[in-house]
């Protein structure tokens, strides 16, 4: 797949919506014009990064299991995805992601504890045991609150990225959607500000193939690639392999690029597979065959890295393993050291029911506080 | 006569009206193939075909906006929105279009539809899958807007708002799928079997719309509330020993005035009860019409026991839901306070 | 222009949203695929509700200026648009219009009559007084309520078709919108909806290149074409002359008959020139070059097709001065009928506020109108 | 001072905070180039450039979401939603997004943001260009809900509003932007010249959110009202020489429940006025308020003046709208009634 020149004009550019970008081969070699030069430090980084958000969200389901936490999601398979994009990321620039995006904290170094206790909606939660699990924010971290609502911040990302322009900033959004998603009509908005304000964002659509129970057909996915609603309105658009972190990286880097130089918006389709349930509350034998999330479409984003890595003599089976072992401890302990705050909600404040509903506690809320007694 | 959850109530509802009237479509988010996050709807597409039941885009408003245009052909479509948290994006097709379209056409056109959605918290679902957004649907004229609190009733209301000839907002308190639930999360889960309101004709029958209905006949003060709350309201009466009258709404719009206002003429005393947040809510005009009627007979003044106006937390799930623990000790007030 | 096939493939026609379609050349002649052969008497049917669609609103602008109703819409230099396609459908089938389609109800030979009479909110107004002038509603004639709301009434369309399609039924919809309103939310759950289901419906945007006070480059309409929007939901569509009668007809009939054969959906871009101020309330001095729409872009269409049938021998500038004198004295006669009845809502009746609201009253509502007294 | 219409006065507001703040952005349709289809941004795009004051796309969900973007970055956006009637589009981003994103955050992004839109009747619109949707904004906790009635006060509020840190609906009345309007359509229109409330300071001021204000002190009732009604209000109470005690809101939430309590308990009586469908309808709140705060001091019913319960109609607008007749008469009602 060719790699046109960052500043091409977006007409020039169409093939690339309905085509799939990818690096890594068959034989786990990084081919073709994608295929640029990655510094080998941050693909051990983005390497060891996904392998901490799969051991993260194991132990997740275990404290699950374990009636420690109401609620999980899962991100396995589409690693690659928020790891590859953040590191290709800036500090100031912000993202707008979806519940299934939390390698963009991970490979941060957001403190995983931190994350756990949001879970746990224990005392020490961040968000003070006000949000469902997972719906992190860490503004620090340009993570931005995540709603619960399908589809409403892909706009926020274009209006965030429309302010920086204002500003004369050079700090850029990305803003994230599933491709179940991306039939909600807030994604609209979206596109149609991005094209006429042309701000500095890269949109991403994170098509996964499944919404809850239904595919992605039932998103219009059947007759175009979700990356070909973008032409209509003059947006170029990419289709990538997801589950290639050097594409993923590769792409990521030519779109903020892109924005980062004021050449205006860019979407890029990422074409992944989720091969766990939608989330703790799903059972996906209700609707798709086994044999589908089995053999696992596009492969894993994790052994295909591992392979290529180990393949130029920066990583080793051995090493691997190793890594397996001190990541899966490493989250069996910080979730030992989150539960000592509390699980299920215990230690959650009942006078943060109040807190930051307005800046100033009106009066009413401060009556309503004292009939609770708190 | 069966025995039914109010999932299986409110799927026997579709399933007799699929089968009598061919009319009926029903559709929404993950309700053909799979039949629902709740189940609502499980083995229906499969009884009825893939273009009577079906699987929807995850598009609120084109959810409610198609039905719309369906209902404009001549069809009675019955439309899931996932949650009622979720409603908002079709905010702007129920006000503008459902609701405006008979009046704005003088009768030529109608949205003869029903918009089920589940509602209310208690099953720490945090602040989007747990709102009672029933007050922004009773300010908007054209619209007629049902809570249930029983499988029997969410059957025989549902096959109303189908049959009814206006859009109807159908709200199911999620908490009560499988069991009532009188407030305590610390008791064992209960379930509708055995219970007499879990007692439901197989067939078609209905519950009238704009009828309320007595929980408990009772003599010191009433409590007016629907939903969920029917059943924290008598484990309130029962742990306190005041002797409630507890009125079930089933229908806020249509209101039925007349019932409410004959208990708090009986009793003087008056609790309003409900999970949403406390301003503008659905108690607000209720307090305001029962003291329009009921001004001279009054001995203390209408308690509102409500939500907090605050999103709803996750955490804190138990502090923010009217418990029977408060509710109890408001009750207690209502009957000191001094006429 | 190229004229594929109805049942062609979607993918083979794309450049049909880019390019224009265009039939009646420089000389009025006729010419290209799409010339097809239009019945005669159809075409002096279209010249003459083209004229009298025009004459009508002049008419209206003088009761409008008289006060004797409030506000009025034009669609001067749109007539070839509503009315070459409804020459195209059948009995029974719905337009979901907006307000700048006026030309559906008189090329039907509505009655005129009521038209003003809805338009003066008088005692013989079908809609009872209470809609705004210009928002008629016909459902014998396929026309829906006309809703004061951009946008909402285009997935009600595809609403519409997909119960048709439901049915088993042929009628077909026609789903109405303006280049501007395009921006708007519903047109994406529309094209989803449209994408999904694959009902019979027609999708028409209006590019009259013009909101109120934003040029089509504010709904994003500089860096593609509306046409384009369609494809990437892989719907088929057309961008055309919408001031060329024939164009408009032929290309009409093509979409129609894709429907009718249940082939799917088709989106038809009309592209075309407000002349008129957006309405009454408007004055479009004040933000757009008097010049430019004294040059009229793309040409009056009533002209072009009297051209063309006079060019065919078919009419004469004779018959066209007799016809034009006709329609204006129709127009005059008729308002002064419809007059009678009352202006500026004398005549409507209080207790009308009431009826309609729902089915049947119910009691808060016979209260209220007993508190208003009627 | 200069004198101003509402128009001017509002259009003052944002002139003030552009020049003041250069965080202060304005758009939404029209509102760029041509200034706004009522004009309330005139002049200033030429003022401040099209990166400060813009036109936006015809999507209301998009002109509020964005405004959320910018806000979360550090903007302060004072956005146009045209109608009021057409604000639906934007009701999820408004309630879902720019209201919760304090609370859920915990305080990390907030959406300092201004909604501006014309609201009320009286200018002949229809059901699309007529509506009050204020109690849609008063359920919804993190809003802040703003009616002004003078240039005075809408220039003020507005400067408060835009200064706020939380999210802040600002209706304005449409019918008040170029006079006061006291309900009888039959007589001259009266202009802002002249008037002590069209007398308004160039320069930055601000009148505080969440205080009402005196329009008329009287003993015999207290008249509760806010926009274009409390001219009204006046009206009726110089036409039946009814003395009368009117407050202007001028704030719904947070709401100055104490100016009202302190009226009410003085005078015994009140009537609760407003254009919008009476149905949970604001003025349901503020009776519930009312007689939890009032209840010992009332000697009549509190009654409720409203928009039926029905669109806007636009032949009949005068038989809709509350005007000085209708109030007259249930003011006279009010005295009469026994307690
Ligand atoms: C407005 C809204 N509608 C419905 C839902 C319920 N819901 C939560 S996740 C989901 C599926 C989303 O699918 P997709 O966008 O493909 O994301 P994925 O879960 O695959 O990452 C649905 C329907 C919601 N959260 N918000
Ligand atoms: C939801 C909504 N937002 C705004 C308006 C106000 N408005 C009425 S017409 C119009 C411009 C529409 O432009 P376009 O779609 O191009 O149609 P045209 O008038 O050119 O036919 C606007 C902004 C409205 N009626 N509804
Ligand atoms: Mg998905
Ligand atoms: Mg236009």
């Amino acid at each position: 797949m060719r790699r046109p020149e960052i500043d091409s004009d977006p007409d020039d550019m169409k093939d690339l919506a309905t085509s799939l970008i990818r690096v890594l081969n068959r034989k786990a070699e990084a081919v073709g014009p994608w295929a640029g030069d990655v510094d080998t430090h941050l693909l051990l980084h983005g390497l060891r990064s996904m392998m901490r958000t799969r051991a993260f969200d194991e132990r997740m389901m275990t404290l699950q299991r374990q009636g420690k936490t109401s609620f999980y999601m899962k991100c396995t398979g589409e690693e690659a995805i928020a790891i590859g994009q953040q590191l290709a990321l800036s500090l100031g620039d912000m993202n707008f992601p979806t519940y299934r995006q939390q390698g963009l904290l991970i490979c941060q170094d957001y403190p995983i504890v931190d994350m756990i206790c949001q879970i746990l909606s224990n005392e020490r939660d961040p968000l003070h045991g006000r949000q469902l699990p997972v719906l992190y924010s860490a503004r620090d971290y340009g993570f931005f609150t995540i709603s619960g609502n399908l589809g409403t911040q892909y706009i926020h990302a274009v209006g965030w990225a429309m302010a920086s322009a204002i500003k004369g900033d050079t700090k850029i959004a990305t803003g994230w959607i599933g491709d179940g998603s991306t039939a909600e009509n807030d994604f609209h908005a979206a596109l149609v500000n991005a094209s006429v304000y042309q701000p500095p964002v890269v949109l991403n659509i994170v098509n996964n193939q499944w919404a809850i129970s239904s595919y992605q057909g039932i998103a219009g996915g059947d007759l175009a690639t979700f990356a070909e609603r973008a032409l209509g309105y003059g947006i170029p658009s990419l289709r990538v392999d997801g589950n290639d972190f050097i594409a993923v990286h590769q792409v990521s880097k030519w779109a903020i690029e892109r924005a980062r130089r004021n050449l205006g918006p860019t979407l890029i389709e990422w074409v992944t597979y989720r091969v766990a349930p939608h989330s703790t509350s799903d059972d996906p034998s209700k609707y798709r065959p086994r044999e589908e999330s089995a053999a696992w479409p596009l492969g894993d984003p994790i052994l295909r890295l591992k392979n290529h890595v180990i393949q130029r003599g920066l990583w080793s089976e051995e090493r691997h393993k190793q890594a397996e072992a001190e990541f899966d401890e490493e989250m069996r302990l910080t979730a030992k050291e989150a539960e000592r705050y509390g699980v299920m909600g215990e230690g959650a404040s009942d006078r943060d029911i109040f807190e930051d509903v307005y800046k100033e506690m009106p009066p009413h809320l401060r009556k309503q506080r004292r009939e609770l007694g708190v | 006569m069966a025995q039914m959850s109010m999932i299986e109530a409110i799927r026997s509802a579709m399933d007799v009206m699929l089968g009598r009237d061919e009319n009926v479509v029903v559709f929404g988010e993950d309700v053909g193939y799979f039949g629902g996050v709740f189940r609502c709807t499980a083995g229906l597409q499969e009884k009825y075909g893939s273009s009577r039941v079906f699987d929807s885009p995850i598009n609120e408003s084109g959810i409610v906006g198609a039905g719309i245009g369906m209902a404009a052909y001549g069809l009675r479509p019955c439309v899931e929105v996932q949650f009622a948290d979720y409603i908002y994006p079709a905010y702007d097709q129920i006000v503008s279009e459902a609701a405006r379209l008979r009046y704005r056409s003088a009768g030529q056109f109608t949205a003869s539809m029903t918009i089920r959605s589940p509602c209310g918290g208690g099953i720490f679902g945090g602040q989007t899958h747990s709102q009672s957004p029933e007050a922004l649907f009773t300010h908007v004229s054209g619209l007629k807007t049902i809570v249930p609190s029983t499988p029997y009733d969410a059957k025989g209301l549902l096959i109303s708002a189908i049959e009814d000839d206006d859009p109807v907002i159908f709200l199911e308190p999620k908490r009560l799928y499988n069991g009532p639930f009188d407030g305590h999360p610390d008791r064992p889960a209960q379930s509708w079997a055995g219970h007499p309101q879990g007692e439901v004709p197989e067939d078609h029958y209905t519950v009238p719309i704009g009828k309320a209905r007595l929980v408990r006949d009772g003599s010191d003060a009433t409590i007016v509330t629907y939903g969920t709350m029917c059943f924290v309201a008598e484990a309130a009466a029962n742990e306190t020993g005041i002797d409630a009258e507890i009125i079930d709404l089933r229908t806020l719009l249509p209101l039925d005035i007349d019932t409410i206002v004959n208990s708090v003429r009986k009793t003087g005393r008056c609790m309003i009860l409900h999970e949403a947040t406390r301003t503008s809510g659905f108690g607000a005009e209720l307090s305001a019409q029962i003291q329009e009627e009921c001004f001279y007979n009054l001995e203390a003044p209408i308690v509102r026991v409500t939500g907090w106006d605050t999103p709803y937390p996750h955490a804190q799930e138990w502090h923010y839901f009217p418990g029977p623990e408060r509710v109890g000790r408001e009750l207690a007030n209502l009957m000191e306070a001094s006429s």
